[in-house]
């Protein structure tokens, strides 16, 4: 088989941007969510509204932040909200349509650990932590997550449980009344996961072109069910290729410019 | 509210064992403030901050700190703090006692302490581990009202705050314009506070619903210009995600590490000396 | 968001027996869009905010509202509301239920609505009658990390919260300027939000740290020039601080104050109509 | 004996304006006490800091604001707060010294009803109620209290307590722990009245020119006491009364300025 003229970076942001309707309020992390928010943005979502956790509301980056408060970020808002606001007033207050999280490790139920590798009082790895995302993951509509996909990550059991999925699945989660439905898709570098409507079990929905449901379940710490009907993620358009690397290409220059400051004399 | 140059600010109003907050949600973090704490080589720190970064980093590999309260402590964009995680994992240069919130609670906990009561409350997100881990400080309440359970968070009140801002005026007022983070919370929980600017204007020139923190509420501040960097002051200089990138390997190897801080922080006398010898200032 | 003619935008939303606050410290008063109401003969509201003024002295006066929750009643810098004090003291034209509140504790209640959580603590004032009040919502309940007295407000989240905001942009966006109030935080408690602005702009010019609320969280907005009149919206109209005088005269008289609305406010079809009848407008 | 060359209303000004200490922090209440500051402000204490419960922080108003959220405050105010930040990160924080009130009635014990006359429910006169009055009362450092004394107003049993003075006297305010001291003064169009340091009730500390200590007992709906030193405050100099009177002038002129507004055609 020839090699496709996009990469497992590419396919996985472009699928991630699908799933964004125009005029979605959307809770965007950085990285890969960023790019497939900002793609969402620049082409089938314009009005897509996007917040950053630095209290940037509708912003429009023409370059893709590195962290979640670049002055880009700033510049392009319609407001700027002090912290506590974006989620006292706009997550808990239930204003926001989608939250894109990911994780060190995600378990069938869609469960994720930020928080440690190891035991929590001696960890081998010391992860960053919780930041938004328990309250993302408890108050978003809908929650995306984007990982990629390995036995390391995707997990049988989690080292530590950060954010909540669907706890232990067959609607555990609904009995703790987070407004939120919990994750809806998890898009990995070989497919989509959905939850089972019944189980809540996370189930390989699509795969990207040529990729099979046995790569997928390689690479999978758990035993992963697979839909009856597999799907077949449409390949990225040239469109939507061309509108994600010029967003790259501009990214790359932006961030290489050096900084210089004055200094008084 | 005097103006003291940093090396005096630090020297009067930081001590030993102090617990401390350098605030700052990416944009205005105020780097120059932390790296003349690790010069006057402050032990024994509780710091504390939603995000702590680089600087944060920094101070906790030169053997400055002893506890850090946060809510999520990374590289933004880019990975692991590599000093914070050897002292986690391996307790070098010494052991780091974590206590961690969510940006949520966090956020609630500067309010509470910006408020003058002892505690605030919100909704308890989704369950999940965090609640049983050692250093929590979150209970859960019942509401009075309708029953649901709520997450109370204990006020946090630093000894002193430290901000970083774009100007300050003729009688001391302080301008903070752009992603403020919980900047003014923090501020104002503080016992003492702390600013550094990037440079001091008769009169400041911005809409009345700015961001500005009175001269009465401030209990000292410097004028460092270039005092964000790598983080950035908007309006005067952007962020060098380079030096973020950079950083990663850096900060990586002990060795390198404490070579890199000997050579630009300690090596130098100040902030304008570290910034000329990584060639951002002439 | 859709932009709607006032008549329409207060028939629609505003419906019999709904909880509306109409918000403003002062500045920026809805008064056009509470005279709408009482044009369009609205009944048993249930009337919030910390403020009640004229406007609400009129909507109270003219039957509309069989409930109100307040922190403060009065004329600023006049006296009494005498339409309130009638309908409190006389029942009439109808009585009027009293939910009071401190302007803190009421600031909080906003608040708590605002983020989507059922209560908000704060500290106890000072003991005072106002808790042995039947209309009282506060309650306390104890600190459970210092185990301190708190005062424990309920949420208060309006069927429709109304406000009158300088400008609205192409987009919908809505920028607020001046004196705030608890505008931002009754906006954003309330299930349904209508704005009245001075006027529509291509984009708001605003700085990045002003405050805006975002179309999508605004249900409808109306464009009314001098809608805050006789209070004000800065940058366009000052305060007219003789109306308020008047008004004491005006109000204190059960039928001066009927044929005073029947002739301005029922006698005209609109706000500019109401302008010019007054001699603000020509 | 001549008049004065000024009137009750003057010296009741002067007198709340000479309590003031350049650079303290003061919570201002609308009308006499608002005069007061600005001309403290104006004469001896130009750094006091002035705050209205607006949110206006630091304001030099030109002329006298009507409401406590003239426009006027708002243009010559270092910054201007959202309401629920006045409240929280100001006063309850502790960070005002001088917290002015005033209301319909005042005990001997310097408690205060601005709620209601007669019974609460029944009432015979609906009062505008609390505002910020209850926490004034509590968090302010100092408190001054400014009203004119009758015996309507200065009775012997309050109808309603509002704000909390001294409660019932002799250290009792203590035990509940509010921050604030309690009213340090109570200036009325007769002198000033001062809590006793053993008991806590009010006495006449010192009067007016040519005020007589019976004047004031008559004036109080209570068996005032008067301090063994009862001290005559010094008459409004005059440039204090010249400053004043400008201020009222100028705020006379503005306040009776027609408002004109401009509808598009």
């Amino acid at each position: 088989m020839s090699e496709p003229g996009y990469s497992r970076d590419e396919i996985m942001t472009v699928t991630a941007a699908r799933q964004l309707r125009n005029g979605a309020v959307c809770f965007v992390g950085i990285g890969l969510p960023s790019a497939a928010c900002n793609l969402a943005r620049l082409t089938h979502a314009p009005d897509l509204v996007l917040i950053y956790e630095s209290g940037t509301v509708g912003t429009r980056p023409v370059v893709l932040p590195l962290s979640i408060g670049d002055g880009e970020l700033a510049e392009t808002a319609t407001c700027i909200v002090p912290l506590p606001e974006i989620f006292a007033h706009y997550l808990q207050r239930g204003r926001i349509d989608v939250g894109f999280l990911g994780a060190a490790q995600l378990d069938r139920f869609g469960n994720l650990n930020s928080t440690v590798i190891g035991d929590y009082a001696h960890p081998q790895v010391r992860l960053p932590g919780a930041g938004g995302a328990p309250e993302i993951a408890t108050y978003a509509r809908e929650v995306l997550v984007v990982m990629k996909q390995t036995p390391r990550s995707f997990v049988a059991r989690l080292d530590f449980c950060t954010s909540c999925g669907y706890l232990e699945g067959r609607g555990v989660r609904r009995t703790f009344g987070p407004p939120g439905a919990g994750p809806q898709a998890v898009i990995t570098d070989f497919g989509v996961l959905r939850p089972n409507p019944d189980t809540e079990e996370l189930e390989l929905a699509s795969v990207y072109p040529g990729v099979t449901a046995d790569a997928a379940r390689a690479a999978t710490g758990w035993p992963l069910n697979v839909t009856r009907t597999l799907a077949v993620v449409p390949p990225p358009e040239p469109r939507e290729l061309e509108v994600l690397r010029d967003l790259h290409a501009r990214t790359g220059a932006a961030h290489a410019r050096p900084v210089h400051i004055k200094l008084p004399s | 509210m005097p103006l003291l140059s940093l090396r005096e600010a630090i020297a009067t109003y930081v001590k030993d064992g102090a617990s401390v907050a350098l605030e700052g949600f990416t944009h205005l973090i105020p780097f120059a403030a932390g790296q003349e704490i690790i010069r006057q080589q402050r032990r024994h720190l509780h710091l504390i901050r939603m995000t702590p970064d680089l600087v944060y980093d920094q101070m906790i590999g030169m053997g400055c700190a002893s506890r850090l309260t946060f809510s999520w402590g990374g590289n933004p964009g880019v990975g692991s703090l590599h000093r914070l995680r050897d002292a986690v994992e391996r307790g070098w240069p010494q052991p780091l006692t974590l206590a961690e919130f969510t940006h949520a609670e966090m956020a609630v906990a500067y309010q509470a302490g910006a408020s003058g009561v002892s505690c605030g409350v919100m909704p308890r997100h989704a369950p999940s581990d965090l609640a049983r881990v050692p250093g929590t400080a979150v209970r859960e309440v019942q509401c009075p009202f309708t029953a649901a359970p709520l997450a109370a968070v204990p006020a946090l009140t630093p000894d002193v705050t430290i901000l970083h801002a774009q100007q300050i005026d003729a009688r001391g007022n302080v301008l903070i314009r752009g992603i403020v983070g919980a900047a003014k919370e923090a501020a104002l929980a503080a016992r003492q506070l702390l600013v550094t600017v990037e440079e001091q204007v008769e009169t400041l020139g911005s809409d009345m619903n700015a961001l500005i923190l009175p001269s009465w509420v401030v209990t000292a501040a410097s004028i460092v210009p270039g005092g964000a960097y790598p983080s950035y002051a908007h309006g005067y200089y952007p962020r060098d995600n380079a030096f973020y990138l950079a950083w990663d390997e850096i900060a990586r190897d002990r060795e390198r590490f404490s070579a890199w801080m000997e050579r630009h922080v300690l090596g130098v006398p100040d902030h304008a000396g570290l910034l000329r010898a990584l060639g951002v200032a002439a």
